[in-house]
């Protein structure tokens, strides 16, 4: 699909002027771009829940990356090392080389092997009631991961005000009275 | 002494512009976001995004008119505590399936109802509701703990 | 009933966020209660294994059918895990009653550390491979937070390091779970192997082991990804360092390597194994000779012990997998235990530099000497206590497949060991007391326990080889390692 | 296979920002692409010609088994993206604090740590 790989290319150009660009604010707005694209992959790929979950976490995720660099935005003092940078560009050509030999192995794009969510598309209505069978696997057959999924959140959420909160050791003196 | 007054309003949060159609749109926004959520077995969205949309209206409203609408009455440690609600709630959906007689833990016990109609998912539905109201607990409470840190550094 | 090895950690962290203003022993004691529960769980569950031969406990959550649903597998490996994991986090916990005391906000680490022990249980019982995605991903996420707890800025860069290395790992795991899902179209383990071993792709397969490989080295710090274990550790509060050290770099890194690689993928990398094993065992050693800081030499010593275990691996032989998991418990319990005491030293004295100790803390802190002698030397192999015995049997079985060389390398990185956890000892514990450590007193009871605990289990795990006890503990553990391809079918007929 | 492989050219990019650069926000940015470059690989995966999205209308004769996209890789990248979003707030949350207490975002400036 032309629309489809055109897109790619787009989000492939954004994600290297946000690799690229010195000034902190413009990176940050590209990786907004790259997010905004992907969504509009999603729905050409016929994925619409994926759309709107991920083109909504997007401007969240934008908010929280402009939050951080809002008030210090230092231009990024980058003197280019060389060793670093020749392993790196090896490394990823070595990665894409193996990657384009073997992806032969995969169904081609377009015909994936449906073994077991052609069970789900026959049986979801029936079993589950739900139309949205994207709903009904993420709800009913696999609701294990949903659970798992919150408590991740929760984790972060008492991780993020943990590693945000104001003092954390007590006074020395008020150790001393309480560890008496 | 004219513009004492104006010089009032003005302090918290953005230009009067932004907070009216803020106001405006807030409740539009919070209305789709329930919409998401309850008809997510049946068209697109769900739980989850539904969610995020909710915890997006918040942050409009706390962006748009400066963090003190939020400090006195509603911090993250009651964001967080609603969070813990919603996942205890969903755990206790969960676990409902123990108790019919060969059920498993995760089972989707309740009748499933007419096939496209509102109420016809068994579990579904009210799984949806439940990650709504936690999810939306739980991004606020990650962005006013990144929020509130400045307010501490300012004070 | 195994999913209750999950939800109980994760209820009571729930409970604990409700109710966080109790009184901070109140946290402590509900949640080594709910360890224990889950350790008394798990020798239920060992029970119940020997009880029917081995076969696997199949749990159907939601009672859907294989491909269908998610599938909680526990054969004998996991049962070996559950009971190491269990064991170590609740004497962490007792520990860190006392421990904690110093911190502000007790409630949010008690709530982190059960988080963190619910996706340890999750991650070994799970049989579905997103689903142990899912539980790494929380474990890296609360590690991390844990790490960044007394936020220091040496902390939170370590925290930060961390988080770099623990998510690139993760979606680095995460392609290869995209790829395994576009050749074979089902998530579950079970599913997976059976069609591997029908149509078999050597190329696809050996490309999706390099990144399963390149994902599960970072998480279990084998020496080219090494670099956050040592400052992740040495910064960590110790209960949380002895929790990292002890299970975290298993768990997540060598078990889900061992069970994706053999038991999943099939594929032959023993070779690839041995070899990084070997490296990082020399190159772990020799680091740790040279630290000052008594928390980084331990974790450079953790490094060079897991590179025994992933040697052990590697020999691809009965006797190797029984060494490698014996020498993962001892090593477990005996490095937890070596937290501990530098914890209990840093409690007392605040100090962590080795030269500035002076030394003769002995005759103040009798029990943590006496404690922390015991697990150093078991480490590092001396006769009568556990580890002695495990690294002998790494040696055997080394030797046993012919690799005479390597089984050198083996004995000369555990004189190296020695060496340095004698030079530890000297610093802190040995020679005459300086006067600024007068009046230091002994570490208080609550600490004192877990680690009279676990010196007692390192000079007793030399029994755990003993015909009766190993029968049902290491050797089925062993047997599903080497068993490899079968516990797709095994599996697949339990769960019809 | 044309997809796959533009896919896996923006994986490595992410991978190249976060091995190479020294600026903190830019190895969050690159995590953040990454973790963009497998959710999209996921859903190429679950991408048939022709077929149409993933419900079931009401007309919609079931049982012949009309053609659907493949819902799983759907449900699973759902998960994931959330989990992606929790990442970059954790880190950010670290970021935002380590400028605090290091006054820079530059890691190799952030060496308190030794050996």
């Amino acid at each position: 699909m032309i629309t489809l790989q055109v897109l790619i290319v787009f989000m492939i150009i954004a994600a290297v002027v946000a690799v690229e660009i010195q000034d902190l604010l413009s990176s940050v707005v590209s990786v907004g771009a790259i997010g905004l694209a992907l969504s509009l992959c999603f729905l050409l790929l016929k994925a619409p829940d994926l759309a709107v979950v991920q083109l909504v976490v997007e401007i969240l995720v934008l908010i929280i990356l402009i939050r951080a660099t809002m008030s210090r935005d230092t231009k990024g003092s980058e003197r280019m090392r060389l060793f670093p940078y020749v392993a790196g560009i090896v490394f990823i050509s070595v990665f894409t080389f193996y990657g384009y030999a073997v992806l032969n192995g995969i169904p081609e794009f377009g015909h994936p092997v449906m073994k077991v969510s052609g069970q789900y598309i026959k049986h979801a209505l029936v079993q589950t009631g739900s139309a949205n069978v994207v709903m009904a696997v993420m709800l009913d057959y696999r609701v294990f991961d949903t659970l798992c999924r919150i408590t991740i959140l929760l984790t972060a959420a008492v991780g993020v005000l943990t590693v945000l909160r104001r003092e954390s050791r007590k006074k020395q003196e008020e150790v001393k009275t309480d560890g008496k | 002494m004219g513009n004492d007054n104006r010089q009032v309003t003005e302090i918290r949060g953005m230009s009067l512009v932004v907070k009216t159609v803020a106001r405006i749109s807030v409740g539009m926004i919070l209305m789709f976001g329930v919409f998401t959520a309850f008809y997510g077995h049946i068209n697109t969205g769900g739980g989850f995004a539904g969610g995020v949309i909710i915890a997006l209206a918040m942050i409009l409203m706390l962006v748009s008119y400066g963090r003190d609408i939020f400090t006195n009455r509603f911090d993250e440690y009651k964001a967080l505590s609603f969070l813990a609600l919603g996942v205890l709630g969903f755990l206790v959906l969960m676990s409902l399936g123990l108790f019919v007689k060969d059920g498993y833990f995760c089972m989707n016990i309740f009748d499933k109802g007419k096939p496209f109609g509102l109420i016809s998912s068994g579990v579904i539905l009210p799984s949806n509701l439940i990650v709504l109201f936690a999810e939306s607990a739980g991004l606020l409470t990650i962005f006013l703990g990144l929020v509130y840190f400045k307010v501490w550094k300012g004070k | 009933m195994i999913f209750i090895f999950v939800i109980i950690p994760i209820l009571t962290a729930i409970l604990l966020t409700l109710f966080n203003k109790l009184d901070r022993r109140w946290l402590g004691v509900v949640t080594s209660a709910a360890l224990g529960v889950n350790l008394v769980a798990a020798f239920i569950l060992i029970s119940k294994l020997a009880g029917n031969g081995f076969q696997p406990v199949v749990y159907k959550l939601g009672g859907w059918t294989v491909p269908m649903g998610i599938l909680l597998v526990a054969d004998g490996l996991t049962a070996f895990m559950l009971v190491l994991i269990n064991l170590i986090s609740m004497i962490c916990a007792v520990y860190s009653i006392k421990y904690m005391d110093k911190f502000l906000d007790e409630w949010k680490y008690f709530v982190l550390f059960l988080m963190l022990t619910a996706s340890f249980n999750g991650a070994v019982l799970s049989g579905d491979i997103f689903n142990m995605f899912v539980f790494i991903e929380m474990g890296t996420i609360s590690a991390a937070a844990l790490i960044a707890f007394d936020t220091a800025p040496e902390e939170l860069e370590s925290a930060f390091r961390y988080m770099i290395f623990g998510s690139a790992a993760a979606l680095f795991v995460m392609l290869g779970i995209a790829l395994t899902y576009a050749y074979t179209s089902t998530l579950n383990m079970a599913d997976v192997a059976v069609s591997i071993v029908l149509n078999k792709n050597v190329a696809l397969i050996s490309f999706i082991t390099v990144l399963f490989i390149i994902g599960f080295f970072t998480k279990s710090a084998v020496v080219p990804f090494h670099f956050w274990l040592p400052d992740a550790h040495s910064s960590a509060p110790s209960p949380v360092s002895a929790m990292l050290s002890g299970i975290l770099v298993k768990v997540l890194g060598l078990y889900a390597l061992t069970r994706i690689i053999f038991n999943v993928l099939g594929a032959d990398v023993s070779a690839v194994l041995m070899a990084f094993g070997v490296v990082s065992m020399i190159v772990g050693g020799l680091l740790a000779v040279y630290q000052k800081d008594i928390k980084r030499l331990l974790a450079y010593s953790t490094i060079s012990q897991v590179g025994y275990i992933l040697f052990a691996f590697g020999l691809n032989t009965q006797l190797g997998f029984f060494a490698g998991l014996f020498h993962m418990f001892n090593h477990a319990v005996a490095k937890s235990l070596m937290f501990l005491t530098s914890g209990a030293v840093m409690y007392a004295t605040d100090e962590r530099i080795l030269d500035n100790f002076g030394g003769g803390l002995r005759k103040k802190m009798p029990l943590t000497s006496i404690t922390s002698f015991i697990g150093s030397m078991s480490i590092s192999g001396l006769p009568p206590l556990g580890g002695f015995w495990s690294k002998l049997l790494i040696v055997i079985a080394a030797v046993q497949s012919g690799k005479y060389g390597y089984a050198l390398i083996a004995v000369v990185v555990s004189i190296i060991t020695l060496s340095y956890f004698i030079k530890w000892h000297k610093e802190i514990f040995f020679g005459e007391l300086p006067e600024k450590w007068s009046n230091i007193k002994e570490s208080p009871l609550v600490m004192l326990l877990p680690m009279i605990i676990l010196a007692l289990l390192c000079a007793v795990s030399g029994f755990l080889l003993l015909p009766g006890i190993s029968s049902n503990f290491l050797e089925p553990a062993a047997k599903v390692l080497s068993g490899g391809v079968e516990y797709g079918k095994t599996v697949l007929e339990l769960a019809k | 296979m044309t997809e796959y492989i533009l896919c896996f050219i923006l994986f490595c990019i992410g991978l190249y920002a976060v091995v190479i650069k020294r600026h903190i926000i830019k190895i969050i940015i690159g995590i953040g692409i990454m973790e963009y470059a497998v959710n999209l690989l996921f859903i190429l995966i679950g991408y048939k010609h022709g077929a149409g999205f993933p419900f079931i209308e009401e007309n919609m004769k079931v049982m012949a088994g009309v053609s659907m996209v493949d819902p799983l890789p759907q449900a699973i990248v759902m998960i994931s993206i959330i989990i992606n979003l929790t990442v970059v707030a954790i880190m950010v949350a670290l970021a935002v604090r380590i400028y605090e207490k290091y006054g820079t975002f530059d890691i190799t400036k952030i060496k308190r740590l030794k050996g």
